[in-house]
């Protein structure tokens, strides 16, 4: 069943203009074969910024995509059509860092956080986080510069004492600050230690229409990303020679990708091993944050937002 | 009294029809509210959240404001000093066309890095886009002032500062003005640009690209509304000093009549 | 020496001696003398080109001549020196963002601050001479020869006892010219100035002067200096006179002559 | 020929002085390399990518070319419409005062959701920077058309279209090219914009990016040194263009002198 | 009534009748008549503003005039019509982008397609008059003079019996002037066009013309059509000729009678 015209030809819609690490299950899927054993043929395309994958899908330039969950948030809220259909990482790995030589402690974090500036690029999801920190930290937000820069860079004005802490994900932080080649060691903090709900950051998503008529057509997908990311997970080295060479201009050298997957592991599964499988409690978790800081009008029932039913069995 | 009725009528007639035409596309071809908002509802968005808009409105204004005056300043400055000495004009007119040349974009994060995210870098954005127009007038209009007045002057005497005052200054206020309403277009264009780059607390562009990642395309159409009002009312600002500053262009007796024949005849 | 000097000069307002101009290669204006007594008119006429007026930027300071020459003024030296005459070109040289009162006093606005005693004598001047209507407007509400009019009371009140006219009726139709004519020998004659007029309408020149000075081509030179015996007050009659169709004729062939040579 | 080499040999004076400025700023302040490269890295980082870059480069040329003919074909049209009809120009005029003081960014993204990711919405951003100072300034210059000149083609009854090929075109020529000077600077400002707001795949604007987010500052000056070449390049062909098509300008007598006196004398 | 029309017109080339021209509510010009035979030279004189340039716009199917009159030529009427009339101003109006060549074929150029007869004529002309060796500059490079007679060669190689000239020589200085009368006769007597010319300079419309119309302020109308008695050729000595001083004379008074009426 891999002859190259039978297979179903599908777009995959990535979260970011360009491609970097965590594409990596994708492309080991594309390269050793998973989705061609499915009986697909997967192209990705790339969104013009970060916030329009949701219309990629929307406007059918393509059927399956890479988003937040927050943005899964908004876009139902707005009235977008679409549905999540699988966890991409389980847990959350949103943290703060800190300038090198400044220290960041749970422990104290009122006294780390009192009055610095703290960078964000503005994005929902930090937006999101950030009140259940301060909140955490007995702060109030007129007690701390937050410093919005959609379109900055957080370890540059880090590095540069700009900013005394930056946010960002584990994975995508590390490796930029290790390619700095900068003296010093930043600290790392990460959000969940210090009140962030554990709940997934990115998902697979597609719309309700095309879910309806296609099922068979997303199980198949769903089951090669599951064998995808099996792999991945058990040769980072080969995954990450995969990708640059799929991607030989993506700007990013092999050590930043072997070491943002390394870093993006961890948190693929969740306390039972398990990859993917949504909950009604992340979904309300995150539904009750959106609505608290005004970004939804009002918490629908979780079922709204996924749907399990394309993940494979067992 | 009839020229002003037409001359604010007819521009809110074509805004009408430019509306007319939104709606029209927006109803005609189905189009879904996440994609673009009906002109009602964008101007709903402004006036429904104007509590949080505001300030930042407060804020993206006193950017341009500084920005304008210190672009203003710097290419008057410029100008008059690139008129008048012939090397530093030869070598600056490249540069000024090349600092023209070099997208926003990709100058304002630099400038962030250097100056920090207070209102510094803003202020250079917009000064850089203003200075521009100004400095490019000013230096024509000050190379083409009739020699016979400046000749004029000299036969009677006059030093270099009242020939500027009194000849050369307002013999290139029509360039000058068109430069700062060509500025005062732009400026808010770059303080916006400015503002994405990096703002502590929230900035209008901030606002703006946070809607419309959370596809509130209403508030996105509102803001760019918003913004493209703060740009006329600049520019409209600058206009109304310019008749103000230079009543000989459109009227022909100076406004305060000076009591006349002093003979006491007619 | 500079007694026996002074006391050559003092009958003469002006005295130019041995001015000359040379442009680069090419010398525009050779070497030329010319006095003009305190009180008189004298007209300049010569074919375009000739450095009529280099000579009169020579003596109003705005261009310096070939060593070796010199321009006194009540007998002091004027040489490179401004602010020592009246000038008045063609062009009537009013700016537009002044009003017409604000125009008359420019030369006080140019050099100091305006006194309410220069807005007084402004006011004076052209109400006495038909423009009191229009002190508060600004210049494009003028005519022409309007204009011309606020641009000589500008030169007057400047206070110069010496005026230099170059063609400043060169752009006016010739009704207009002739209405200035009169005009300005009126004004003339009431403010007793002295007065250096350059012109290409021969008739114009026998019309206004008590002297008329003909220059050759480039290089220019007096070929001619021509004593009016006109009496005043002229009238247009005066185009039928025998001296004055002689005048005219002589100073035709002078000018005529040279353009072929 | 001294002329000529005056003309090239000041501007790149000029370039070196800034050049060196920076140098000494960087060295001098013991500047890190991750806030700002020394000049010789910046284009040493260019032509090390030189592979890499030359595509995106192409792309953003491509967009610029398409963008600026658009804008420079719809500003004459626009222009020509604008100064022919009173009511046309009546209507359109607020509208396109309006229409720069939106701010670029803002725009962006909209045309992008409209026109999709294609080369389609930069080539309207770029139309919509270029045209605006070509229209304006052929409807100030045809307005301007001395009117006796028309009369003298009234005369002689000549047609409209041979008036208008035969004396209004050249006459507005210093005007348009004005325009199109000005709308050629800016034209890759725009591009860039519109790729960093809407590229699928790979952009001049989001290698920069890219390069930015991994703290490749050397990279990322090089690239808006490219960008402004770019720019640059632009300007002086349309100069060059306007040059090569009005000798009249710069010259005393036409090129190929045709062969005369048929009567055979002299 | 169509032949003895055509019977009285025949000895004329331009008939103008009762062609007025009011601009809402002033009357520029008063009904006016005026013959002008094929092959003479026929001056206006008269104040500014008396609507000499309307009459001729009218006559060029610029302007149409109020109700009730007629133009004809050859006895055809060119009323409101244009393309039958060489017309030429004060200003040359040459086009800058174009030679000096190129300029003189500018009327083929903006009616049809420019033939090489054209460009051979334009050639011709400019070589016969002495401006073969600037065939190929633009005109910038023209002096003012120069750039007047190409104008002219434009408006002969239009090919049209009747020519307008509308002050052609005000911009010029007197001695340019001068040599442009001279060849002007020289050119009208080779082609042997008719020409109806304004001018304000009455030495110059008694130096050149066969007729001198003298009209009176606005409204204009005709006051005087006087036969200028002397012979061709002329040469600058006819300014002393008592004639020429009559006639100046009585057109002088004629205009300035007027003026102050
Ligand atoms: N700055 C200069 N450099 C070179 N040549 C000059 C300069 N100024 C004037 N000339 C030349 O000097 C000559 C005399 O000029 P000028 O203006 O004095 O003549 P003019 O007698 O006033 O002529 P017109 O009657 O036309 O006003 C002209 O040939 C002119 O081109
Ligand atoms: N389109 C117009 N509308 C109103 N008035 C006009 C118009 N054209 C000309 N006039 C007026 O008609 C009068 C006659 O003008 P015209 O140009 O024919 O005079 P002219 O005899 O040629 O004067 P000049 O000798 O100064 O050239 C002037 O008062 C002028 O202001
Ligand atoms: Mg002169
Ligand atoms: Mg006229």
């Amino acid at each position: 069943s891999s002859s190259g015209a039978s297979l179903k030809s599908i777009t995959f819609a990535y979260d970011f203009p360009g491609p970097d690490f965590e594409l990596t299950p994708v492309v080991v899927a594309q390269k050793e074969g998973f989705f061609a054993k499915a009986g697909l043929n997967v192209s990705v395309k790339f969104p013009p910024n970060t916030s329009t994958t949701t219309q990629l899908l929307t406007t059918g330039a393509a059927q399956v995509g890479f988003i937040t969950t927050t943005d899964m948030g908004v876009s139902v809220n707005a009235g977008a059509p679409v549905v999540s259909i699988g966890n991409y990482s389980m847990s959350n790995n949103w943290a703060l860092f800190a300038k090198p030589g400044v220290q960041l402690d749970a422990k104290h974090i009122h006294a780390d956080l009192l009055g610095k500036t703290i960078f964000s690029y503005g994005d929902t999801w930090t937006e999101a986080m950030l009140p259940f920190v301060l909140r955490h930290a007995g702060l109030k937000t007129s007690q701390v510069k937050i410093l919005t820069a959609p379109t900055g860079n957080d370890l540059t004005d880090l590095l540069a004492g700009k900013v005394d802490v930056s946010t960002s994900t584990t994975n995508y932080e590390t490796p930029g600050f290790v390619g700095a080649k900068v003296k010093g060691k930043e600290t790392q903090l990460l959000g969940t230690a210090v009140g962030a709900p554990n709940i997934p950051v990115w998902v697979y998503a597609t719309t309700k229409s095309y879910a309806g008529k296609n099922p068979a057509t997303l199980r198949a997908f769903m089951s090669a990303i599951s064998q995808a990311t099996a792999w991945a997970v058990a040769h980072p080295t080969e995954a990450a020679t995969l990708f640059d060479k799929t991607y030989p201009q993506s700007g990013y050298t092999n050590a930043y990708n072997l070491l943002g997957w390394q870093l993006t592991i961890p948190f693929l599964k969740n306390a039972q091993h398990q990859y993917f499988v949504q909950t009604n409690a992340q979904w309300s978790t995150l539904a009750t944050a959106l609505k608290g800081i005004g970004l939804i009008s009002k918490v629908p029932a979780p079922s709204t937002y996924y749907t399990n039913q394309y993940l494979p069995k067992g | 009294m009839k020229k002003v009725l037409r001359s604010v009528l007819v521009p809110l007639i074509s805004i009408g029809l430019v509306g007319l035409i939104w709606q029209l596309v927006v109803v005609g071809f189905h189009v879904q509210s996440y994609v673009a908002p009906k002109p009602l509802d964008a101007v709903n968005a402004v006036f429904s959240n104007w509590g949080i808009l505001w300030p930042l409105v407060l804020g993206t204004i006193r950017e341009t404001v500084y920005g304008f005056l210190v672009g203003a300043v710097l290419g008057v400055v410029l100008g008059v000093v690139m008129a008048k000495i012939e090397i530093i004009r030869r070598l600056l007119y490249p540069l000024l066309v090349l600092s023209q040349a070099v997208p926003i974009i990709a100058l304002a994060s630099p400038l962030v890095l250097i100056l920090g995210f207070s209102v510094a870098p803003k202020i250079v954005i917009v000064a850089w886009i203003v200075f521009f127009p100004v400095t490019v007038n000013v230096v024509d209009g000050l190379t083409h002032v009739d020699q016979d007045l400046l000749n004029l002057a000299r036969v009677y005497g006059a030093s270099s500062w009242r020939t500027f005052t009194q000849i050369e200054l307002p013999a290139v206020s029509t360039p000058l003005f068109s430069g700062l309403k060509i500025g005062a277009t732009y400026a808010v264009g770059g303080a916006i640009i400015a503002e994405l780059v990096g703002s502590t607390g929230s900035s209008l562009a901030y606002y703006q690209e946070h809607a419309s990642s959370n596809l509130q395309t209403a508030a996105v159409y509102g803001t760019t509304l918003v913004m493209t009002v703060i740009g006329i009312g600049w520019f409209l600002l600058v206009a109304g000093l310019e008749i103000l500053l230079t009543p000989w262009q459109r009227r022909t007796t100076a406004r305060r009549r000076r009591v006349a024949s002093p003979s006491g005849s007619h | 020496m500079l007694v026996g000097k002074l006391g050559v000069v003092c009958a003469a307002l002006l005295e130019i001696e041995s001015i000359g101009k040379t442009f680069g290669a090419t010398t525009v204006l050779a070497p030329t003398s010319l006095r003009v007594e305190e009180g008189s008119f004298v007209s300049i006429v010569g074919p375009s080109g000739c450095g009529k007026s280099t000579l009169f930027n020579i003596v109003a300071g705005l261009l310096s001549p070939d060593a070796g020459g010199e321009v006194t003024v009540s007998g002091t030296s004027i040489l490179g020196r401004s602010g020592h005459v009246g000038y008045m070109l063609q062009k009537d040289l009013l700016v537009p963002w002044r009003t017409v009162e604000d125009n008359i006093t420019m030369v006080a606005r140019l050099t100091r601050r305006v006194t309410e005693e220069d807005r007084r004598e402004a006011r004076e001047i052209a109400t006495r001479y038909g423009l009191g209507e229009f002190l508060s407007h600004y210049p494009k509400a003028l005519s022409g020869g309007m204009r011309q009019r606020v641009a000589f009371m500008r030169t007057l009140v400047a206070h110069q006892p010496l005026l230099l006219l170059d063609e400043p009726f060169g752009a006016l139709d010739a009704q207009t010219r002739l209405e200035m004519q009169s005009w300005l020998l009126d004004v003339w004659r009431e403010t007793g100035r002295t007065v250096l007029f350059v012109t290409h309408d021969v008739d114009e020149s026998i019309f206004l002067s008590d002297r008329i000075v003909v220059m050759s081509p480039r290089p220019g030179r007096v070929v001619a200096d021509l004593t009016n015996p006109l009496a005043r007050p002229r009238t247009l009659d005066i185009l039928t006179d025998p001296r004055f169709i002689e005048m005219k004729s002589t100073i035709l062939h002078l000018l005529h002559s040279r353009e072929n040579s």
